[in-house]
């Protein structure tokens, strides 16, 4: 789960990382306020689960609060990656001096955390990975032993040559690893870390990815989920219980498994159509999830035809089909609907089907040509 | 022969009472897996279908008959736990079939295994079949035949539709693994496909991966340095967006290292047959053997 | 470090331990408030750093808050093993089915905090340790991981058949690991664990000794320390910085290390006599301590004669004889001391002793056969 | 030859620059230590006495210099760290002389060094010298002589007591080491008594011990079964009363085990040659060789 900046902030203080105070504003008038009681030039930010929001003017400086008003309302229009800006942090501008990069990531690799760090930051840190991979240094961590002292101290002197600043840098790491652990983080990332004109070191900006596993546990973390900055179609089918990722085609996909999922997206796809979403109805075989995503795919109008892919394991794929029956019966399914059910209790399942005039295919290829021939002839 | 599991699997059923446990459960037993054993806490000296006998510790189970083999069908919060459990009572091979345990905890749970030299698989896969032998997991294993051909799969019902289309062209297979969508497992491709290759039982092998990691390439990598017998595979995903997770926790792509596109070029340039459809893995078999 | 019983409370307590509620009390009228608060029956316990205080008169039930103030009035005048008993702990008495023992200490062979659990408890557990070692379960922990929640429940199931008790004993178990390895322990017990009449677990005694080396870096326990409940040379010995233990011998002893000063009171019982203390200057060698020992030993009325044994390595030898000579024109001390020395700076250490007509020998055995004489002759 | 400290010893001292650190630094120099490095964070760069090259981190040290072994001079709340730092470097042998490291970090710093098959001596110890050769630590050099003796104590003075009788007495000492008096300590009696066990340059061993715990009992067991040279032993604190910390953290007798009493009947039945004074040290030695 994204967290927006001001909520990265928010855990970062908590962990003792020194920032610079500021608020988040939900109106130009609330960001002329929090402008006001900061004094001075203060930084508008969108707050958006989108990379490159300074490029698409989402960044601003404003040299007085009713000009951070004039930006704030300007950036509350923004859409910003087919996202809309609902908020803004507005924080001091800063005096800076040098911009540094400490980014934490749990690594598939190495199977640890490992910290990515270097004295390249402040700007696109992909880039620098990308064209001078050398400029980065990296350290993973064993977390039985947490980040011990002399590799919080030897990042540091890949930053700073000042030992004061050193050793600030240092205790950062110290932070920044305990914020990760403590919020069961996948990512937790400050660009830049900055020395500012009188020396201190501070984090001018926070990025923090949570463990979706994590989050499900722990409600103080749940709390942090921000609806409004998601789809909400995506929305309905996390409350449903349903894994689902909306795209832009026109081939609704249910299917059980994600990797199923996949590659019944990429088969759509081989076969000239466009999937409209990734959807896995997860291995339980409740007939209620089914209607369910039933409900989500077709409130989509870009949807001209949907298919089910099950096979049928854990599944039951008698459930399922009683599932797109009691669909059909709720509401009113538009688009033809074309079915490939396999496995566990299929006999059953077909005879369901037939029941209701739903005929039911075997093979995945043919059902995948057959709803992408489907959804052109209706588009 | 196969790999992880064979005939001298006995196998220890943690969480048998529970709902997905004791399912399960019946399922492997009437598969004809040496089941000897179950656990949960609390109900130690009952008999679970009135044959397997149920401990409350892992450590009981094994004292008493001498269970090799773990399967963990236990919620996410309990299942890490059980995970150290099975390990620090001398199960060599552990399975876990549940989902969503923080990956924090895994990475810790990890060296504490490596020490023991146990082998996880999972956690969040299907699990392990050696068909006609046993089944430690949930593959099911009337779309499983005994043959030569070994398959590795990141995914659940993928492996299920490659396993489907191999049995009804005649190509069993020697073992399936379901190595699990975390990003952080404990046995990996090339955990497999060593096995794999040195498994005389074994003489063609799958390789169904997804996007996300670069656990495919690394794969690559070592089909190319280490692997003898023919290899196909797969790559999930090519139509997936970035930076969205896609249902597994594992499958997202960040940055440049994790798409399927890369992934079958890499598979390409270690001489491995990429399909391009499930259906292909019968033709391109067919091709290399 | 040890800590009081109702101090150990505290952090269990604090831990999430389920124990009675319950308070200290200095004096009769305080006792007799606190069981009236609690209502029913209570128990008044001895709050004193010493075993074997049921024994010693320092437990008792009272069925009413005047028969709680009258046994707090008989316990605050007792003495139990030399020292004073200045507070009291009122707890309710609880009924119990059935006495438990959980202790966790820092074993020095496994390097680990090892687990000690017994079914066979509220009684002596080393008496039960030496006679039937096999009712007691051992279990250590690698403090990488902490204690496994398989661990917990393994311990539990060796104190109780009930599954709820075995889960409530777990919990416990593992509260008492975190309150060991968050204050710094060497040692956590809990003697009786019990299981009341109604089911419930309770820990209903409470000990914990702190290491030393952490106390000395956390004033949050630092506090925990009651000098009321130490002998006052101690106490004055440590603000000095200095290592101490008053015995009950005349012959005082300033030795420079731990090894060295047990090995010289040794040779004193070995020539016949008896140390009056046990006390190590430590390695630096800071005249000032000197003169603190010096004022701490003959404060002591018994001490006939004191022993010098220095073997300078990073103790300089004339820095202890500078301390010695400051001492003598700082107080006049009126038992004859005896004077070994040698090693770093020993010619200097000698002339600054003659200089004040102090001859200073070069010989272990020989300076405590003499002290030893010294002090048979002035006794 | 000697133990542990011979002339391949490549020193780093780590906190060379600190008060006791730079004292002990010049110390070992003056007696012909290969001192080859210093470590002070925020200091790299100097040197020390204008000839020992100081860098911020024990990596660096290491790289520069190949040092391999390293001696501590930090105070208590820095001193973990600086194991941890020095046995990540690849450090073999660390003596750490700081005293005040609280046990609990102890616990969880061993296996750490176990996993990198990394020597720790101490803390809380005086350290290690092999006469004539090199001095880590803070044994006086001058109470010392080059011969066949070797010792190993838990004291650091009762030592040079010790020491300087078998110096006096023309006895020299192949090598010195200091264990340290803390409950928890890297290197034990058995480890040292091995290592004299096995090197040539020893023909006898003298083992300084205390009250608290049972290394003294486990010493004398491995004397029975695996030590074949002459051993004399010493063991300080008879007169010590019960439960009372003795000045060194591990000098606590606790229940019936850690008693001088015990331990002196322990070496007697390992036929150890006890000694009731410091000073008889000389004549059980003579007696024995």
């Amino acid at each position: 789960m994204n967290l927006h900046e001001y909520q990265a902030r928010g855990l970062f203080q908590a962990a003792g990382i020194p920032m610079l105070d500021g608020d988040v504003a939900s109106t130009p008038a609330e960001a002329e306020e929090v402008a006001r009681q900061l004094g001075g030039e203060v930084v508008v930010k969108a707050q958006v689960h989108a990379g490159g929001r300074g490029k698409a003017g989402g960044v601003k400086l404003a040299a007085t609060p009713a000009e951070a008003a004039e930006w704030a309302e300007k950036i509350l229009a923004l859409t910003i990656k087919d996202l809309p800006v609902t908020k803004v942090l507005v924080v001091p501008a800063a005096a800076i001096a040098s911009e540094t990069y400490v980014g934490l990531i749990m690594d598939r690799e190495s199977q640890r955390p490992v910290f990515m760090v270097s004295a390249a930051g402040g700007v696109d840190i992909e880039e620098v990975a990308a064209t001078t991979p050398e400029k980065i240094t990296r350290l993973a961590v064993d977390p039985r032993y947490g980040l011990l002292p002399h590799q919080a101290m030897g990042l540091a002197f890949t930053l700073y040559q000042d030992f004061k600043q050193v050793r600030a840098a240092a205790k950062i790491m110290g932070q920044l690893y305990h914020a990760f652990v403590d919020n069961g983080a996948s990512l937790a990332e400050i660009n830049p870390l900055v020395a500012t004109s009188s020396g201190e070191i501070l984090a001018l900006d926070a990025k923090v990815v949570l463990d979706d596993n994590e989050v499900g546990r722990r409600p103080d973390l749940a709390v942090l989920r921000d609806e409004s900055a998601e789809d909400p179609s995506e929305v309905a089918a996390r409350r449903a219980d349903l894994s689902f990722i909306k795209l832009h085609g026109n081939v609704g996909c249910v299917v059980n498994g994600a990797g199923l999922a996949m590659a019944t997206m990429d088969l759509v796809k081989y076969y000239g159509g466009e999937p409209a979403n990734f959807l896995d109805i997860g291995g339980s075989s409740n007939p209620e999830k089914v209607v369910n995503a039933l409900r989500i795919i077709t409130a989509d109008r870009d949807v001209k035809a949907i298919l089910f892919n099950i096979f049928g394991g854990i599944t039951r794929t008698d459930d399922v089909a009683n599932g797109i029956v009691a669909a059909t019966k709720e509401f009113k399914v538009e688009v033809p609907i074309v079915i490939r059910l396999t496995g566990t209790n299929e006999e059953e399942a077909i005879e369901i089907l037939e029941g209701v005039g739903m005929p039911a295919l075997n093979d995945m290829d043919e059902a995948v040509q057959r709803v992408v021939k489907t959804a052109q002839e209706a588009a | 022969m196969s790999i992880f599991v064979d005939t001298s699997t006995r196998l220890c059923i943690q969480g048998i009472t529970g709902r997905d446990g004791s399912f399960h459960a019946r399922q492997m037993m009437e598969y004809g897996t040496p089941v000897v054993a179950g656990v949960t806490p609390g109900k130690g000296g009952q008999r679970f279908d009135d044959s397997i006998p149920v401990f409350d510790t892992v450590a009981e189970a094994v004292q008493e008959t001498e269970a090799n083999a773990s399967v963990i069908y236990v919620p996410p919060g309990l299942a890490a736990g059980a995970i150290y459990e099975a390990a620090d009572a001398g199960i060599g091979l552990i399975v876990c079939i549940t989902e969503g345990i923080p990956v924090l905890k895994l990475t810790k749970l990890m060296p504490f295994l490596r020490e023991r030299g146990t082998r996880l698989v999972g956690p969040n896969c299907p699990g392990v079949i050696t068909p006609g032998v046993a089944k430690v997991g949930i593959i099911p294993g009337n779309i499983c035949a005994p043959g030569r051909v070994g398959l590795v799969s990141r995914s659940g019902t993928l492996t299920y539709e490659v396993v489907n289309h191999l049995t009804r062209h005649g190509m069993g297979q020697s073992t399936c693994v379901g190595i699990g969508g975390d990003p952080i497992i404990g046995t990996n491709f090339i955990d497999c496909l060593r096995a794999f290759e040195d498994d005389p039982a074994t003489d063609a092998i799958v390789i169904i991966g997804e996007i996300g990691g670069t656990d495919e390439q690394n794969a690559a990598q070592f089909v190319t340095d280490q692997v003898s017998k023919p290899v196909v595979g797969f790559i999930a995903g090519q139509t997936a967006p970035k930076g969205r997770r896609m249902g597994h926790a594992g499958a997202i792509i960040s940055g440049s290292s994790g798409t399927a596109a890369e992934k079958m070029a890499a598979f390409e340039a270690a001489g491995i047959g990429v399909m391009k459809r499930p259906a292909e893995v019968v033709t391109l078999l067919e091709a290399k053997l």
